[in-house]
């Protein structure tokens, strides 16, 4: 058996939410006159010292949490964060990536919702590239993915791609609902 | 000699393979054919009795293992080339043997520490990072594919994609809608969608958007859930320079 | 401006996923020689004595992450079962760990067993990347483990991942064939 401090340090920190002295106490299996003495010295121990965490009481419970002042700071491990997409925007990138050169009406048919924003979005995260205009009427624009988009997906190549007819295949059921060619992969053999 | 083994604790034949071979302390390198394929074909038969499905792959490796224990029946002679003079079971042995060695590093990655079952690491996040969109996902090749994928199974492209390739086109719509409404006023959206069937229906809507897109022809409604009201927006003359190839319209 | 000490510790401990030095260097906008002696600084305070949780080095980063041995204590903070991988995603990711770049023809032959399923819920669960498409005939998909693969069964890197024990080769040819070590390339990412 770990010792008692220990073992609330690490229940505390471990748990998604605030921890309670009585949820403590019941995973401890300890009465609370032996638990609260360890929480008081935990909650000192953290208080002392400039760190970047400290021991907070909050909602009636406890919980690690970044002191209040380094908000500014951490902010920015939100703002590039990489590899981060919006289901809006992983469908339209999806769309484009797979149909290009392709209009934004193309997209929103396809969506069945106004992608706009998220087209723009996506251009300015420089991952989408205007290909021309369409010939018809009106002469939209055509999107494609950009070099930065094979870079951040990690691909050579546009072809690299996975077809839907090997996605599919990875799903036997599916593979059998659908009208698909012998798989040669599958059949490798001695 | 009866081994009790079920088919369905084996993750596959080189594993039920495995156990035979260690149950009957045989040697790796000089498997006993005839007793092996006996007491593999035994397993087999037994899950059969019972009426449990046996997977290809073990019956595959049924008729491997006959195969092999023919083929040492056969008298080696001398003058035989190198590849077929090799020992009818080293590729059996070289499968089971690199089997084995992953079979033994995924025993120890089961007993791996795991993120969130056996270890955690903090789960608290500052208010401050709360300004980002909550619903967004890390994401890779696999995802984007995905998404791909689950588009096309909710939108109805996947039928009309195919539909107009082969046989109905959406160039051809365009000049039949634009044909149904030359010398009307207008044409109720009920009407033009009047179509025999699915495939013709899908055809029919995208030409409508075509037109819509192209500027030749007005949709309107008087109120909502009203009649909507197909008419031509553009000079009847103007209709003779309609794009009409498939390419134009990207349905190509 | 905060201590770089207490900075360092904030961002490691408010990250979602092990900050890499990069990672750090580019937040704290300091070169990587003022960064790195801070961490092992870290490390070394948090190794000495017993406590709830650690500075881990796992996945190419640093994550605050609870000790092992306290693995069956905390379990009771969860109420649902167990995880538990299956003999089959366990051997599957296993060739892919140690063999990637690799297909899915590669991975059913080792195994023996068609694969398509396994391959594709380790995809869902993160644990695996494609890394493009092999240059033979059919162009079959290429698997790798993910950085999240790291981070689950917390390795530094691919190195950390038991040795495959001595094939003794019947051989030389089949050794030649199937190189062993896993690949550096598929670590980039995740």
């Amino acid at each position: 058996m770990p010792e008692l401090r220990t073992l609330i340090e690490a229940y505390i920190f471990a748990a998604d939410a605030p921890l309670t002295l009585d949820r403590l106490c019941l995973l401890l299996e300890k009465p609370r006159a032996e638990v609260r003495p360890v929480i008081e010295q935990l909650l000192a121990d953290y208080s002392g010292e400039e760190r970047g965490f400290y021991l907070a009481e909050v909602a009636g419970g406890y919980q690690f949490r970044t002191a209040t002042e380094l908000g500014p700071w951490l902010r920015k491990l939100s703002k590039d964060r990489p590899f981060r997409f919006s289901q809006a925007a992983l469908e339209a990138l999806a769309i484009i990536a797979y149909r290009q050169p392709v209009t934004r009406a193309e997209v929103e048919y396809l969506r069945g919702v106004d992608s706009g924003g998220v087209i723009k979005s996506l251009l300015e995260k420089n991952l989408l590239r205007i290909l021309g205009k369409k010939d018809v009427p009106g002469r939209p624009l055509m999107y494609g993915t950009s070099r930065h988009f094979l870079e951040l997906f990690g691909l050579r190549e546009l072809q690299d791609l996975p077809t839907l007819k090997e996605f599919s295949a990875l799903e036997p059921e599916l593979a059998e609902a659908l009208p698909l060619e012998p798989d040669k992969e599958g059949q490798t053999d001695g | 000699m009866s081994i009790q083994v079920q088919l369905q604790n084996f993750a596959g034949p080189l594993d039920l393979l495995l156990h035979l071979i260690k149950t009957n302390e045989m040697d790796i390198y000089d498997i006993q054919m005839v007793e092996i394929t006996e007491q593999y074909l035994h397993v087999i038969e037994q899950m059969k009795q019972l009426d449990l499905d046996v997977a290809g792959e073990f019956l595959l490796m049924a008729a491997t293992l006959l195969h092999i224990k023919s083929r040492m029946l056969l008298p080696v002679s001398e003058d035989l080339d190198e590849e077929e003079g090799e020992d009818p079971r080293a590729e059996l042995v070289r499968r089971l043997l690199e089997y084995q060695r992953y079979k033994e590093v995924a025993e120890l990655l089961a007993e791996f520490p795991l993120l969130d079952r056996d270890i955690y690491a903090s789960s608290f996040v500052p208010t401050e990072l709360f300004d980002e969109a909550d619903d967004e996902v890390s994401v890779g090749v696999f995802q984007l594919t995905e998404a791909f994928h689950r588009i096309l199974q909710s939108a109805p492209t996947e039928v009309f994609h195919e539909v107009i390739r082969e046989q109905l086109s959406v160039a051809e719509h365009v000049q039949l809608v634009l044909e149904r409404l030359t010398g009307k006023k207008r044409i109720s959206f009920r009407e033009i969608f009047n179509a025999p069937s699915k495939q013709e229906l899908i055809v029919t809507f995208l030409a409508t958007l075509e037109l819509v897109k192209m500027r030749m022809i007005k949709v309107e409604q008087a109120n909502e859930f009203g009649e909507i009201w197909l008419s031509l927006a553009v000079d009847e003359d103007e209709l003779e320079q309609v794009p009409l190839q498939e390419e134009g319209l990207g349905y190509a």
